[in-house]
């Protein structure tokens, strides 16, 4: 029954409109995930692929992706698409690195990040609330001008300073906390390569050891916003403004102010991501040190359906992805292995299902992957690099169907034309 | 034609008020850093206007004018193409692999390199199409990573023993030189230097001139239009809104396709680690600033290249030329903001007048505000 | 509570001019008057939403001025909007307490609140859904729940029984009444006099932006009350000739629709309507019409046969569709049936951008168009200074006529009416009547749904009832009370004079 | 070639107006930006110059770097150098146009770009990559050691195989980790210290325990790791070790150095004078035009094997490769 609807809603592939991904399938569906890499790893041999290391990689190059994509959670929940957040994170990173140095602490860092990136989310909030611009115009105007205005400025304030206008000076960090003596009693379980406990040793060791006191506070506002947009009248009335604007409004919301909150709280975020870039990732401010990380936060955004646990996992996803590439050429081949495992399975399942044509698709995939995987050693180096990019590519075919978007996303908004 | 000249004058006045608004604000920025803008704008018109310049700004405009150009279509119909960037430099490479390896007669060469670029714009971005109609993912995201895997592509193929030759002892690295067959002259057009404008400006002209056509005269651009205006009354109306997705991301990437040749054709002959980049996100820009009209996009393509080359006579003064790029981000901002600003004021002024046809008994307060 | 004064201009449009009215405390106080007279700027005045230009606004005797709904909430006044004020993917609970978190907070007191009120006024409300799964009537109730959950004392309902049935209106009339008697003011707006006439203690008519008078209900007649409203003769729906022909126009199978959640929007319906036949279909809003209808014109996947004449249609694109003769006056027009910043002329072409004298060749033939554009506003009196306005400043009834003009202007064979006068005032209802009936006596199958029972049971050869996607039954315009159809309509079929649909759907109907 | 002689006689006594038109990055981009800037201010404290620099933008055209130059040869600067090989397309137009005007382009091969009036300052890189490449084969207790190329161009590509063969001339058995961070035309991959932090510890992770960057601007995210990890980090173009902080300074073995200063230098020097010589000048270990660096005391205990590698070079009993043998 179920099936013949599916086949006519879309007819083109015949998608699954399954149930809603809840946060117990979600669980289900990441642990099934993180069992079959660990047989990957331990058939392949690439043990870099659940080490510690590779984890607190994943962590670092996930954080800015997500903070990103928090910044467009917070914007779109209200309504307006924020594709500006690349500008917003470049002018984190510079005015992240300025008050560092001027104040000569990482948290002038954070604050200054913070601020760097709200004035870009108001000058993006103003444009699309108060001036009704189109919410993509608006935002590739921002990076525009964020750009410019970090290079300018960098201009300004790094020259003769041990800088010019692409760098600064290096920049003080955070210090480094974890808990302590992990390393010590996991490192050892980590590297007898036994299925799953070491994967576990590893995965623990990865969140548990150097972290930086950023990091933590940077993952606590994944929690954070949630709790902020979906326990307290603010957020629900600032999610209000993004299902039904005029609804709101006619309850005594004041839609302008919440949008601009939103979107502010928007450009805070990828400023706080910028400023993580500056103090974590690394210890100084390069143009174009970003490298389209917002972008990618608003596809981890959309991928997670709008919501902050689904984001985590989108940003994990890319961070993930991205470290293995950075890490180990060979942990990409072994992801070869690990696509051609997922792909037989979902064939499976489709073919269980009765859908012929796309488990038998599937299945040629999965031939096709199994044989490169066996015939090279290595995937070229030129493509590896961009492993994140198709993963989320790839992910977000499969999966944008199931995708709800906040309703009036986007839809510009003036006051008093309701009714 | 005084009809048509009410018509055009609101958005002329927003584009003049915007770009005095822009000016404004970065001669603020200037004064702010300790540089005189009446100097700094002095110096950039007087380098702007000599004969070199004027060549060189006709060149960077007819580049920018097709990317441009690659955009407003898709913009014309709420299509995000944030992907031309990956598409020129993908159609680019393979179609200077083609001209650099296979020798052929002069025109026929330069027709199969066009052809082969716009084909693979074409198909480049047809796949953000598809996956948009067939599976709802969102251009805007699928368009930004295909501009990462063209990456990839790209400097796959543009390595040693794949379709690029290294000159000995050069750090450079491009594909094979295309030969003089396979050239578009350039165009000695403006007297005084001897740098000659692309050859290929008439094919900018051309696709131009196409694309008002398409757009503003064809049953097809009508069906466009109006997909931007409602998708849900282009529906009503029988438009197949994938259909149209499709050929618009497929027609938008053919038109990004061309944005690397006027430069290939025209002056590197090869599509070497120098080969510009980025031209893609300028011609998002351009095409908002011409408000998706190939008139206008020429002038916003103008005034950028304008901005691009005449700021160099900035550094030599002591001013970062970097503030030209605040200049363009403002310009764009301020110029989206005034003709939303003008598009609502003349639609309440319409509005009025069908108010005043209706109720010419009803004394019509003017300025009245909802 | 009295409105004094009041005066709102619009650009172009004056919809408030001087309306003065008086509300006693504990009672029922209806305001009617015909579309565009400006009933509801005035609630939104009075509820903060849109200032007045001129004009104060007393509470308890007190001015008042309320910049915000905020300002009118604190005041004790509370609005249910003629369109549902609803966060589609928020759950009722969220729905209610937004915009007045301060009462109860959001959590569970706000839920018990909740329950609380919607078992004292017997609403039957059920806090934890999302409102995008609830039916009409809910909806209805989650609305007037998040009036009273504010504490509001002074009600204001703008057209709240548009979208029940009669027997859904009966039982929020019984709601009111209770709260009446609780002593609630309650301003309540409606089209339908009969309901008016039943529920108010008094009532002001409103004609072009002014108070015209306010009655005591016993002192008129439903009759008299109308001409209150146009300050003219009311025209009635009616089909003078019979024009049905033997030759069926358009036949539809087993017409089956899929909806995403589960149960099909439109499930098994056949019917066939001849040439020179109205058929009209009678059903409460969402039962599946707006689905049949977008099925037939090929907007919607669908299983099952459409014939066009003896062609099978079944797998055309609404392109095809158009293009062999279906026309089309969609249900919204602002979403299906305009490109609203567009002007005129290019809104003629739509719909028929294949067709002449729109195009010649692949190319668009403007002047063709505009030259058919100035006949049609001509033709149809489309009260316009041009054609080349954009069709956003038109009138919502002039730019219904200049979609009338534009469908029959490519001499259709099947024309889908969907609300074709809806929000449309009187004088240009009676042209889109006139237009309908003229295309009928040449030979034109018409399919007509409308939410107005008069208009469906005046206007229809055939009337087909439709209930949850289903047609259940078929009833004889000639015949038919309104009162019947709404019975029909609701599924409560035992007493009306029904006979069993054809074909297929009456054993399933209950 | 040979010099073509201008009017004045150039005695030192006339001042030169020297322009220098940097490639993307500039003055302060701790790379090979900063070298040539450093050739200038030493020839700016040396000699009698005055001097004009202008820097590139990403992304930009050939012709926008011909108009650069031709502005710097308009304004009366000469001599005139680029830096970079990017130039190479906008100089050979531009020098023609000013046969009197002298220009220099680092990096940018006669094969590229060469004219009566061009000097090509090449070097080669893979020289003294080979000789950190020894150095690191000596520290290297775990037969493992890395490499971070910034974009892989045959510029860096160039490093790759001199410190491979370096590593290979020590012992075969040590594996090399070879990465680059991103690909062309996307040059993040210089800019990029978080993913160069990230790839360093992997390779430190994956057991390697001296890892040599040509990465540019993104190398400090290499001594970030290095610092972390404290295992041996190499730099490349300038002496990194006198540049880096406190804590990552002892890890930075030694550096690949290039002589861009010296070459710059000699250049503005000899401009001066009027014996300036056009075409290529290849700067290899012979010319000193390349070499590695001793400021870290820890390398010293390598110096004589390096030493000797030095010298089989000069001699020509090595040639050290090019290009990587893949
Ligand atoms: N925001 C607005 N801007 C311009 N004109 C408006 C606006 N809102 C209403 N109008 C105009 O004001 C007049 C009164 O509209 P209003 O909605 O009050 O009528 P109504 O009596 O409620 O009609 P209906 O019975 O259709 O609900 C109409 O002519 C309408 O076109
Ligand atoms: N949001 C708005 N902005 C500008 N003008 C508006 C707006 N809403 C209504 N109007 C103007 O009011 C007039 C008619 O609108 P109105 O909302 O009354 O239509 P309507 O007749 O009620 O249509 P419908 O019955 O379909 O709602 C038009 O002149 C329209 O331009
Ligand atoms: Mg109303
Ligand atoms: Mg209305």
């Amino acid at each position: 029954m179920s099936t013949a609807t599916d086949i006519t809603l879309a007819p083109s592939l015949g998608a699954t409109a399954g149930p809603k991904l809840d946060w117990r399938r979600g669980l289900i569906i990441t642990g099934g995930l993180f069992l079959l890499l660990c047989l990957v790893r331990t058939l392949t041999g690439a043990d870099d692929i659940t080490s510690g290391g590779q984890i607190s990689a994943a962590i670092t190059l996930a954080i800015p992706v997500g903070l990103a994509g928090l910044g467009g959670l917070w914007a779109e929940r209200a309504g307006v698409v924020n594709i500006g957040l690349e500008g917003m994170m470049i002018l984190g990173t510079w005015s992240g690195a300025y008050f560092c140095l001027a104040f000569n602490s990482p948290w002038a860092a954070l604050v200054g990040g913070v601020v760097g990136g709200a004035l870009g989310g108001l000058v993006h909030a103003i444009a699309t609330v108060t001036f009704g611009v189109d919410h993509i115009i608006s935002g590739v105007a921002i990076n525009i001008i964020g750009q410019g205005v970090a290079r300018y400025l960098a201009v300004i304030a790094f020259t003769g300073k041990g800088g010019g206008a692409t760098q600064s000076p290096p920049v003080p960090g955070f210090d480094t906390i974890g808990i302590p003596g992990m390393t010590g009693l996991l490192r050892p379980i980590e590297s007898k390569h036994w299925f799953l406990i070491s994967d576990l040793a590893g995965l623990l060791r990865g969140v548990t050891t150097g972290l930086s006191w950023l990091t933590i506070i940077a993952i606590l506002m994944v929690p954070l916003t949630f709790l902020v947009l979906w326990r307290t009248s603010f957020g629900l009335r600032l999610r209000s403004c993004g299902e039904n604007p005029i609804a709101a409004e006619t309850l005594g919301v004041n839609v302008y102010r919440m949008k601009y909150a939103a979107v502010i709280v928007s450009g805070g975020m990828a400023g706080m991501a910028g400023a993580f870039l500056v103090t974590v990732a690394s210890s100084i401010y390069r143009e174009g040190q970003t490298g389209g990380r917002g972008y990618i936060g608003l596809a981890a955004m959309i991928f997670g359906n709008w919501r902050p646990g689904g984001l985590a996992a989108g940003a994990t996803l890319f961070g993930f992805t991205d470290a293995l590439q950075s890490r180990q050429n060979s942990s990409v081949h072994a992801l070869l292995f690990f696509v051609a495992l997922l792909v037989v399975l979902l064939s499976a399942w489709n073919l269980w299902r009765r859908r012929w044509l796309q488990g038998g698709i599937g299945l040629f995939i999965a031939v096709l992957l199994v044989v490169w995987f066996f015939l090279s050693t290595t995937v070229p180096q030129e493509l590896i690099t961009y492993t994140p990019h198709i993963t989320t590519l790839l992910v977000l075919s499969l999966a944008a169907q199931r995708l709800r978007m906040p309703a009036a996303d986007g839809v510009i908004y003036r006051r008093g034309q309701g009714g | 034609m005084t009809a048509a000249l009410k018509r055009l004058l609101p958005g002329l006045l927003a584009a003049v008020l915007a770009l005095v608004l822009s000016l404004i604000i970065t001669s603020l920025v200037l004064l702010v850093s300790g540089a005189q803008p009446l100097f700094a704008f002095g110096q950039m018109i007087s380098y702007g206007a000599q004969p070199d310049s004027i060549a060189n700004i006709i060149n960077n405009a007819v580049t920018y004018f097709l990317s441009a150009l690659a955009v407003a279509i898709g913009f014309r119909m709420k299509l995000f193409n944030i992907g031309v960037d990956g598409q020129y430099r993908l159609a680019a490479m393979v179609a200077a692999v083609v001209a650099g390896f296979v020798p052929l007669p002069p025109v026929l060469s330069q027709l199969v390199t066009i052809l082969v670029a716009v084909l693979v714009g074409g198909l480049w971005s047809g796949i953000a199409g598809l996956l948009k109609v067939t599976r709802g993912v969102s251009e805007v995201i699928s368009t930004i990573m295909l501009n990462f895997i063209a990456t990839g592509l790209v400097a796959y193929m543009l390595q040693r023993g794949r379709f690029a030759v290294q000159a000995a002892g050069s750090n450079n690295i491009g594909t094979p030189t295309i030969p003089p067959s396979g050239r578009v002259a350039g165009l000695p057009l403006i007297p005084g230097t001897n740098t000659t404008i692309f050859g290929l400006i008439i094919l900018a002209v051309l696709a131009g001139v196409g694309y008002q056509i398409l757009v503003n005269r064809s049953r097809f651009g009508f069906d466009l239009r109006a997909t931007g205006l409602s998708a849900s009354a282009a529906v009503a109306s029988g438009v197949s809104v994938k259909r149209m997705t499709l050929t618009t991301m497929i027609i938008s990437g053919a038109l990004a396709g061309m944005v690397g040749l006027p430069q290939l054709l025209g002056a590197s002959y090869t599509y070497s680690l120098d080969f510009p980049a980025g031209l893609g996100f300028t011609g998002i820009a351009i095409a908002l600033l011409g408000r998706n009209n190939p008139i206008g996009i020429a002038f916003g393509a103008l005034l950028w290249a304008f901005l691009d080359q005449s700021s160099l006579i900035l550094d030599l003064n002591g001013i970062p030329k970097e503030i030209v790029i605040i200049t363009q981000g403002t310009v764009v901002l301020c110029v989206v903001i005034a003709y939303e600003v003008v598009r609502r004021l003349t639609l309440r002024q319409q509005q009025r007048a069908v108010g005043r046809e209706l109720a010419t008994d009803v004394p019509v307060a003017e300025g009245a505000a909802a | 509570m009295a409105l004094r004064g009041i005066t709102k201009r619009f650009p172009g449009v004056v919809a408030n001019d001087d309306i003065n009215i008086e509300v006693q405390r504990g009672t029922v106080h209806a305001i009617v008057g015909e579309n565009g007279a400006g009933k509801s700027t005035l609630m939104k005045i009075l509820y903060g939403m849109q200032r007045p230009d001129a004009g104060t606004i007393e509470v308890d005797g007190a001015t008042v001025h309320f910049g915000s709904p905020q300002q009118a909430i604190k005041a004790g006044i509370g609005m249910v909007h003629q369109h549902f004020m609803l966060a589609d993917n928020l759950t009722v609970t969220e729905n209610v307490v937004l915009g007045a978190e301060r009462l109860c907070g959001i959590g569970a007191r706000a839920r018990r609140r909740i329950l609380e009120i919607s078992e004292s006024y017997g609403l039957g409300i059920q806090p934890d859904r999302l409102v995008e799964d609830l039916g009409v009537g809910d909806r209805q109730r989650v609305e007037i729940l998040k009036v009273l959950y504010r504490g509001a004392k002074i009600l204001i309902l703008d057209e709240p029984t548009a979208v029940l049935v009669p027997q859904e209106v009966d039982e929020l009339f019984g709601n009111l009444r209770d709260l009446k008697a609780e002593g609630l003011t309650v301003i309540f707006i409606s089209h339908k006099l009969d309901e008016v006439l039943a529920v108010a203690d008094e009532i002001t008519v409103v004609r072009r932006g002014t108070t015209v008078r306010t009655v005591k209900p016993s002192e008129v007649t439903s009759r008299q009350l109308a001409e209150l409203m146009v300050g003219s003769e009311l025209p009635v729906p009616q089909l003078r000739t019979d024009a049905v022909t033997d030759k069926v126009e358009l036949s539809v199978t087993d017409l089956t629709v899929p909806s995403e959640h589960g149960r099909p929007a439109v499930d098994g319906v056949s019917f066939e309507i001849h040439r020179g036949e109205i058929l009209g279909i009678a059903g409460v809003e969402g039962n599946g019409q707006a689905e049949l209808v977008e099925a037939l014109m090929g907007m919607r996947p669908s299983t099952g046969v459409v014939r066009l004449g003896h062609g099978d249609i079944s797998d055309w694109d609404t392109r095809q569709r158009r293009t062999a003769g279906i026309g089309y006056i969609p249900e919204d027009r602002h979403r299906h049936g305009l490109l609203l910043e567009s002007p005129l002329w290019e809104n003629r072409i739509l719909g028929h951008q294949n067709q002449k004298p729109n195009i010649s060749g692949p190319w668009i033939d403007r002047a063709g168009a505009r030259a058919d554009t100035e006949r049609i506003v001509a033709e149809y009196d489309v009260r316009t200074p041009g054609i080349d306005v954009a069709a956003a400043s038109l009138s919502g009834g002039n730019q219904q006529k200049l979609i009338v003009g534009r469908e029959m202007s490519h001499q259709p064979r099947v024309l889908i009416a969907s609300h074709p006068t809806r929000g449309v005032d009187v004088g240009a209802q009676a042209a889109i009547w006139e237009h309908l009936r003229r295309a009928r006596t040449a030979g034109l199958a018409v399919l007509l749904i409308s939410a107005d029972l008069d208009e469906l049971i005046g206007m229809s050869d055939t009337l087909r009832v439709i209930l949850r996607g289903r047609i259940v039954a078929t009833v004889d315009p000639a015949t038919v009370t309104p009162e019947e159809l709404g019975s029909a309509m609701t599924g409560a079929t035992d007493d009306a004079p029904t006979e069993p649909a054809g074909g297929d759907s009456a054993d399933r109907s209950s | 070639g040979g010099t073509t002689g201008t009017a004045g006689g150039g005695s030192s006594t006339t001042s030169v107006k020297v322009g220098l038109a940097f490639d993307v990055g500039g003055r302060g981009d701790k790379s090979f930006n900063d070298l040539a800037a450093a050739g200038l201010d030493k020839a700016k404290t040396d000699l009698k110059i005055t001097t004009k620099e202008l820097s590139a933008v990403v992304g930009e055209s050939d012709a926008a770097k011909a108009a650069r130059l031709k502005l710097l040869a308009q304004a009366g600067f000469n001599p005139i150098i680029a830096v970079g090989f990017a130039y190479a397309p906008g100089l050979k137009e531009v020098a023609p146009q000013f046969p009197k005007v002298k220009f220099a382009i680092v990096d940018g091969a006669a094969s590229d770009v060469s004219g009566p009036n061009v000097t090509n300052l090449v070097f080669k890189e893979n020289e003294s990559s080979f000789l950190v490449g020894v150095a690191a084969a000596k520290a290297t207790k775990t037969k493992n050691v890395g490499f971070i190329g910034g974009v892989q161009t045959p510029l860096i590509q160039k490093f790759q195989a001199g410190y491979q063969a370096g590593v290979a001339a020590v012992d075969k058995t040590i594996k090399v980790q070879v990465k680059y961070l991103s690909q062309p035309p996307d040059f993040t991959g210089f800019n990029d210290p978080a993913k160069a932090k990230v790839t360093a510890q992997g390779m430190y992770d994956g057991g390697a325990d001296v890892v040599y960057h040509a990465a540019g601007g993104s190398g400090s995210g290499l001594f970030e790791a290095a610092a972390a990890s404290k295992k041996w980090a190499i730099g490349v173009d300038s002496d990194q070790y006198a540049t880096a902080t406190a804590d990552q300074k002892q890890w930075i073995l030694t550096s690949a150095l290039k002589g861009v200063d010296t070459a710059v230098f000699n250049f503005v020097e000899q401009a001066g004078k009027n014996q300036v010589k056009s075409g290529e000048q290849r700067f290899g270990l012979k010319e000193n035009g390349v070499g590695y660096s001793t400021s870290n005391p820890a390398v010293k205990q390598y110096e004589s094997v390096i030493d000797g590698f030095k010298t089989q070079i000069i001699d020509g009993k090595i040639v050290v490769p090019a290009t990587p043998a893949s």
